[in-house]
């Protein structure tokens, strides 16, 4: 009889394939701005855009710590409040310093941020992953303690930055670099961080493996503990990125500020395409989606058919069917 | 007294289901496939399958891994729909686009994965979808009772309140069974339904699936045992590469020439030679191994250069030995590799220190099914491929085509999923995927579950060139035969303990089941004294 | 025996209300310091149904000689005040009045109509009664609600036309991503006015980054320290507002307490009026240590 | 050294034990218990105990339906808005009513009630199952949209109840039968109710499958679409019910009403031992858990010792430390 053959050869054929999947958000993104332009012309105008996207900024930023969350088989709650308690500490460390340093506080600041958000994020990871509590309730439970501590460092006021640092930190959001404002280079750069980290890197494929399968990833010598913990980590660290941007916007922490930010952080993850259960993260979709998210608002307020009382219900649909276009997209 | 009645009522009712005399006679056409054919993108899995599957008739179907039997039985069973071709159902056309169609047509199949909710109990999910109720309310007594009955006659006898979570492979592989011996089906479909037993258990199913041809039913019969082909077969198709190769009546075939069909080619010797036996080195030495609730102070030694195999029944322990040791559970253990002691408490540890464990439970432990082939292949051993700063993407692909190659992993494509792979060459990625981390001590549980028998061959030779290299292998196995054609000694475990030794001319089945089953009288026998 | 003043008030949730709780706190922690036979306790609650469970957990434990409150809504506080009344406390109601005026024993407000109508009032003045406005409301609320009132009445009969008007929170980072939008979709905008000073920050930050020269006025409300600072300085953008005193939660109590103690029985309605705050009278408005 | 112990046999013989992961947070209820009376004595007074029970009344009969969505593997946000929406709708028809029928449109309206609450519920049932979408995102839409209809409802402000009706409507909630207060005689019919249909039913056991194995279920014949979607619709019902409790207590609607509910809601069900990524349900267990969730707010007002500002965050530690007792009962 014949030898057997060998189909397994076939090898590498369709690795460019174009990746429909993948492609949901980015042609949601592309409807929205369809549709922006038909309501209203403005609505491209390079000003406008470069309003919202500098604005999507935050949220694109801690959105993208989240799909490492979400794709670890994470959930994070607390991100809006600890926006707002890294935003308290970094500013009155920084009026703190400012008679003795000057200048020299804004970096300085800036590290006590990050330090400060890998610190909440390790607290969270920890909660979650050794005091094995759901996320959803231990994060809920930081929330509440993160927002509970800015209110009272700020006596439920506001905490401004100290004048003499404004001017030179106002560039951190204000500044652009070739025409591009700096916090939309800040957040593309985290994002590229962020997707060699999760596609080109050992720990991203630990992650994924511990959000697809917890036991394949701890028979294959992965420890669940230790890839979600520095996913909150991680998720920490990008909220202190967000929250060195936010600073020089307005220039104060408040007790609202960050408010809900943690369900337009989830909401962009899921709309960038990473699915809530864990498993594959899809950085830039959520980059997308958070840019998705405030070109809803901004065509809100641009388009003139809808009562003010109404605006909620209207990103409720459009949002659900951006969510459709991205089923029927596959 | 009500209660008791009803239920009582119930049980004639489901004797009767089990004894009825249907009005099928033995010989007519229960199903028949017309020209079926199943795609997957531009690949073609299946093509114009046409078989008659007649009542009173046990039809076996043999294939190598890859060959298409449990797409075949997928399509017939209705939770996959032809791309070509159609069922034949009772003389009318059928297409079925649910199982749970197929199953009100009288077909059912018992998956060769196993498909269990893991958070519900074992009677749950045995009555999952048609509960017994009395006015209304659901009957969680009577479905106890008859799940403890049904399972009983498994030959498994585990309490229908355990979680499914809780209980063994095997065990919830006759659960599966079960299942499907619960109604009143027409044709029942068995996908492999031995991977997972032992002996005894191997032994109450075959004798149920020849009950249920006395009944008049029909059964589909698909195994890589082909001894047990041989016992029930009255009819046996072969596939080879999606492709009918014909029909044979049962009994006119012989193991080889039904091995020699499947593959397309003559075979060599399943076995490979022993080694002789010589003086080894120990490697691995384990001292009072004990896993709270399932292992009890467990001494061994394996050898450099050994097959040490490890034989037991179902619940004897030994899946949870070495996963005691290799950190992956609770418990204690002195472990010494190669005379220097090992503190493990994590399988990462283990991996590091050269120990590699392959789960038997290779769909819910092994691979990451939703996961394209190569991510799966590297995930215990990415440092290999993370030289620098990043995971290089073109080495991981080569070490995959070295694997397809190596292991004969039967793909038509490399950029599948591993859920999209043959159950069989799930396992031999498995495989591959253990042995990329490049231990020293392999321990193997169930190496060739699912494994057919030209590959199997090739594993067992690869095994023996393992430990020709110098390296130690653990093969834990529910095939006694396996056990006793490729080892060099094989202990036998029972309750937790190691309840004896056997090698050289004791390795035959029956020393094997003796200790597997009964109390050593003498004292517990460890092999201490002989290491 | 003890005195016992309970005060439930909103959660700090955003300027105003923190100003609030500031007063409040500020005014117990003098108070029981000078009065040894009075306590007063002070409650926060972050909802409507909170604080109805915070009335009924306060006067289920002890007996309450008054109650001074600050009512989330009317509609929603109305019947568990009646309730507390009904075990004989003596009732303060501050800033939001009841359905039911009977329960109150002693009333303390501002004036939200008159925040919106006099700011309206100014615009109006100096717009030369002809312009385009947009408007940022806050959460939708009575006071909300009240302020919006009053403006529309204010600017009722003029030519000034109200653009658009969206709800920004309360919130100063909504309220800076809502005027950026205004800003995009109107190009002509004469005057801005957001309902509350929280917003006003965010407001104006928008218009500095947008270098947009043709809006004159951006206006807020409440009182806040830093707008209040800017009135003192000549701000051109911002030369007035309108009080809001979130320290009339002190006044409320010390009133209280001055009956409970017996100097003078305190009864009645005490409304605090709104009047621009200039340059020249914005000194007696500036509390540089409030958090507000 | 003859017998051979049996070791294995120990995992096996559960069928009569003491269940401790069901008990978990029963105990967790009483370690607040006790901590609360060393606290306030008068925490343990009966007046005190009977007004918070009666209080987490509505977060337990939201809770209730939310553990049949949660258990089929759904979850819900929309919750909260819906309790408003349902309540505005439902005091705008008694109030339109009242002039013809009198105070029979106290029932005729809680029967529109649950007919909203129905419609609400298979609304949110059909975008998530028919619509597959993510039922994180999809009721997040439809939270905004019902919250968006209320403020519309209300012009921004109150929709109260009309004067004629509130003194009949009061012992809705106010009102006892045999010393108990009535909003705790209807969440424990609720409950037991659940839990019969959750336990004792064909359906309860459908749900309980599709959270647990979505494939398992499909193969079983199980309709997943069908059965979490008559989930949601339970879950309308419920919020419904908690609505009609809800009218008499603040005698209004306002767009505030509900805000935030959907968070304690999904924190009774999970502290309750419901696992967020579906399969089995404990209906008392939710009880236990709003029951939990309102002792601990009644706590922070009894104690004297938390300064305003940190009640939130002492609020939170509470939580996780609640979950971990559940934990470490187990
Ligand atoms: N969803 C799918 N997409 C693409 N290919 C698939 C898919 N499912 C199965 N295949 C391919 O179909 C072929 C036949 O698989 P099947 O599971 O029927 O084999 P089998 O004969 O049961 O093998 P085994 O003995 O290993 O169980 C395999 O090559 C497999 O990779
Ligand atoms: N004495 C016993 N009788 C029946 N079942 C048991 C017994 N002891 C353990 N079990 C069950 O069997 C499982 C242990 O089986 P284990 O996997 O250790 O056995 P094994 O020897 O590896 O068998 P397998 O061949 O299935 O791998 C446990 O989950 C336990 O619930
Ligand atoms: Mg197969
Ligand atoms: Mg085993």
């Amino acid at each position: 009889m014949s030898v057997v053959s060998q189909p397994a050869r076939l090898g590498r054929e369709r690795d460019f394939s174009f990746n429909w999947a993948d492609a949901g958000p980015f042609l949601a993104l592309l409807a929205l701005l369809v549709i922006g332009f038909l309501v209203n012309p403005d609505f491209l105008s390079p000003t406008n855009l470069s309003n919202v996207i500098t604005r999507s900024a935050f949220i694109a930023i801690i959105a993208v710590g989240a799909t490492f969350v979400i794709s670890s088989g994470g959930l994070d709650l607390s991100v809006g409040s600890m926006a707002a308690f890294i935003t308290g500490i970094t500013i009155m460390f920084m009026n703190m310093m400012a008679p003795s340093m000057g200048t020299w506080s804004i970096p300085a600041g800036m590290g006590i941020a990050l330090l400060a958000g890998i610190a909440c994020g390790l607290v969270n990871g920890i909660i979650v992953t050794v005091g094995k509590i759901e996320p959803f309730i231990a994060t809920l439970g930081t929330m509440g303690i993160f927002r509970a501590l800015i209110t009272y460092m700020s006596d439920g006021g506001t905490i401004p930055i100290d004048r003499s640092l404004r001017e030179a930190y106002r560039p951190v959001y204000f500044g652009t670099v070739a025409g591009i404002p700096l916090p939309i280079i800040i957040s593309l750069a985290v994002a590229a961080i962020a997707s060699f980290v999760l596609y080109k890197t050992k720990y991203g494929r630990k992650c994924a493996a511990a959000g697809a399968n917890e036991d394949v990833a701890r028979y294959s010598g992965i420890s669940i503990v230790r890839t979600r913990t520095i996913a909150y980590v991680i998720q920490g660290a990008c909220v202190a990125i967000a929250a060195i941007c936010y600073v020089p916007r307005l220039g104060a922490a408040t007790p609202t500020t960050g408010v809900l930010w943690e369900l337009q952080v989830i909401t962009a993850v899921v709309i960038g395409g990473t699915a809530l259960r864990g498993g594959k993260g899809h950085i830039w979709g959520t980059v997308a989606g958070a840019v998705i998210l405030e070109l809803i608002a901004n065509l809100m307020v641009l388009s003139d058919f809808v009562s003010e009382y109404l605006v909620a219900a209207v990103q409720g649909v459009i949002i659900i069917i951006a969510m459709l276009i991205q089923r029927f997209s596959k | 007294m009500n209660q008791a009645h009803t239920a009582t009522a119930h049980d004639l009712d489901m004797e009767r289901t089990l004894q009825r005399d249907d009005s099928v006679k033995a010989g007519t056409c229960l199903v028949r496939t017309e020209n079926l054919s199943k795609q997957y993108g531009s690949v073609t899995v299946l093509s114009n399958i046409s078989i008659d599957i007649n009542a009173g008739e046990i039809h076996a179907i043999i294939g190598e891994n890859g060959a298409g039997k449990s797409t075949l039985m997928r399509l017939i069973s209705g939770y996959i729909n032809p791309s070509v071709g159609g069922l034949v159902v009772d003389g009318q056309p059928v297409t079925f686009t649910t199982p749970h169609q197929a199953q009100d047509a009288g077909i059912v199949l018992v998956h060769q994965e196993i498909l269990l909710a893991e958070g519900l109990t074992v009677a749950e999910n045995l009555f999952l979808g048609r509960e017994l109720t009395r006015n209304g309310i659901v009957d969680d007594r009577a479905m106890r009772r008859i799940a403890s009955e049904k399972l009983a006659e498994l030959g498994c006898n585990i309490s229908p309140n355990m979680l499914v979570r809780d209980v063994a492979l095997a065990d919830r592989q006759l659960v599966q069974i079960a299942r499907a011996l619960l109604d009143d089906y027409k044709l029942v479909i068995f996908d492999e339904p031995t991977a997972v037993l032992t002996g005894d258990e191997v032994e109450r199913l075959l004798d149920i699936v020849l009950r249920l041809k006395a009944r008049n039913m029909g059964v589909l019969y698909i195994s890589h045992r082909l001894d047990e082909v041989q016992r029930l077969a009255d009819k046996v198709t072969v596939l080879r590469d999606g492709k009918m190769i014909g029909t044979y009546p049962g009994r006119s075939l012989s193991q080889m020439d039904m091995a020699e069909l499947m593959v397309g080619r003559e075979l060599s010797a399943l076995y490979p030679p022993k080694t002789e036996a010589r003086a080894r080195d120990a490697m691995l030495r384990v001292t009072s191994a004990t896993v709270p609730g399932y292992v009890d102070d467990v001494s061994f030694t394996a050898h450099k250069g050994e097959i040490l195999g490890f034989a037991g029944m179902i619940g004897a322990g030994r899946t949870e030995l070495f996963e005691g040791i290799v950190g992956l559970r609770p418990g204690h253990a002195t472990v010494e590799l190669n005379g220097a002691p090992l503190n493990i408490r994590s399988q990462r540890e283990a991996i590091d220190a050269g120990i590699g464990y392959l789960t038997e439970d290779r769909k819910a432990k092994g691979l990451l099914l939703q996961e394209r082939l190569a991510p799966n292949l590297t995930l215990s051993a990415l440092g290999r491929f993370n030289p620098g700063l990043y995971l290089r993407k073109r080495r991981e692909s080569a070490a995959l085509e070295d694997a397809v190659d190596q292991y004969d992993i039967r793909v038509r494509s490399l950029r599948l999923n591993a859920g999209q792979l043959s159950g069989g060459n799930q396992q031999k990625l498995l495989l591959a995927k253990i042995l990329l981390t490049n231990p020293s001590v392999v321990i193997i549980d169930e190496p060739t579950r699912g494994i057919d028998i030209a590959n199997k061959a090739q594993i067992y030779t690869f095994i023996r060139k393992l430990v020709g290299e110098g390296k130690a292998c653990i093969v834990i196995s529910s095939e006694m035969q396996e056990l006793i054609g490729l080892c060099d000694r094989i202990l036998v475990m029972r309750q937790g303990r190691i309840n004896g030794e056997v090698f050289g001319e004791q390795m035959t089945e029956s020393n094997i089941a003796l200790l597997a089953t009964a109390e050593a009288d003498s004292g517990r026998a460890s092999e201490g004294g002989r290491a | 025996d003890k005195k016992v003043v309970a005060v439930s008030i909103p959660a700090a949730d955003h300027g105003w209300t923190a100003g609030v709780v500031y007063h409040a706190q500020a005014a117990a922690k003098e108070i029981n310091a000078a009065f040894p036979d009075v306590e007063v306790v002070v409650k926060t609650s972050p909802s409507a149904t909170a604080q109805v469970s915070a009335l009924e957990d306060l006067s289920a434990g002890r007996k309450l000689d008054a109650l001074v409150i600050l009512p989330h809504t009317s509609e929603e506080l109305t019947m568990p005040v009646k309730a507390v009344k009904d075990g004989g406390t003596f009732i303060t109601v501050v800033d939001r009045g009841l359905n039911d005026p009977a329960i109150q024993d002693l009333y303390v407000a501002g004036d939200n109509i008159a925040v919106g109508r006099n700011t309206a009032k100014f615009l109006v003045d100096k717009l030369g009664g002809k312009g385009n406005l947009v408007v940022l409301r806050g959460i939708p609320t009575v006071i909300d609600d009240e302020r919006i009132k009053g403006f529309q009445d204010g600017i009722a009969g003029s030519d000034l036309k109200i653009l658009d008007i969206q709800y920004a929170n309360w919130n100063s980072d909504d309220a800076f991503k809502l005027m950026q939008d205004y800003l995009a979709k109107y190009p002509e905008i004469d005057a801005v006015w957001a309902n509350d000073d929280d917003m006003l920050l965010g407001v104006l930050e928008a218009i500095k980054e947008s270098k947009r020269t043709e809006i004159k006025y951006a206006l807020g409300g409440n009182g806040m320290k830093e707008i209040i600072k800017k009135v003192i300085d000549g701000d051109a953008m911002t030369p007035v507002e309108t009080p809001y005193p979130p320290s009339m939660i002190k006044t409320a109590i010390y009133m209280t307490v001055a009956n409970l103690v017996g100097h003078a029985p305190v009864r009645g309605a005490v409304k605090l009026d709104a009047p621009l705050i200039t340059k020249e009278n914005a000194e007696e408005y500036y509390f540089p240590d409030s958090p507000f």
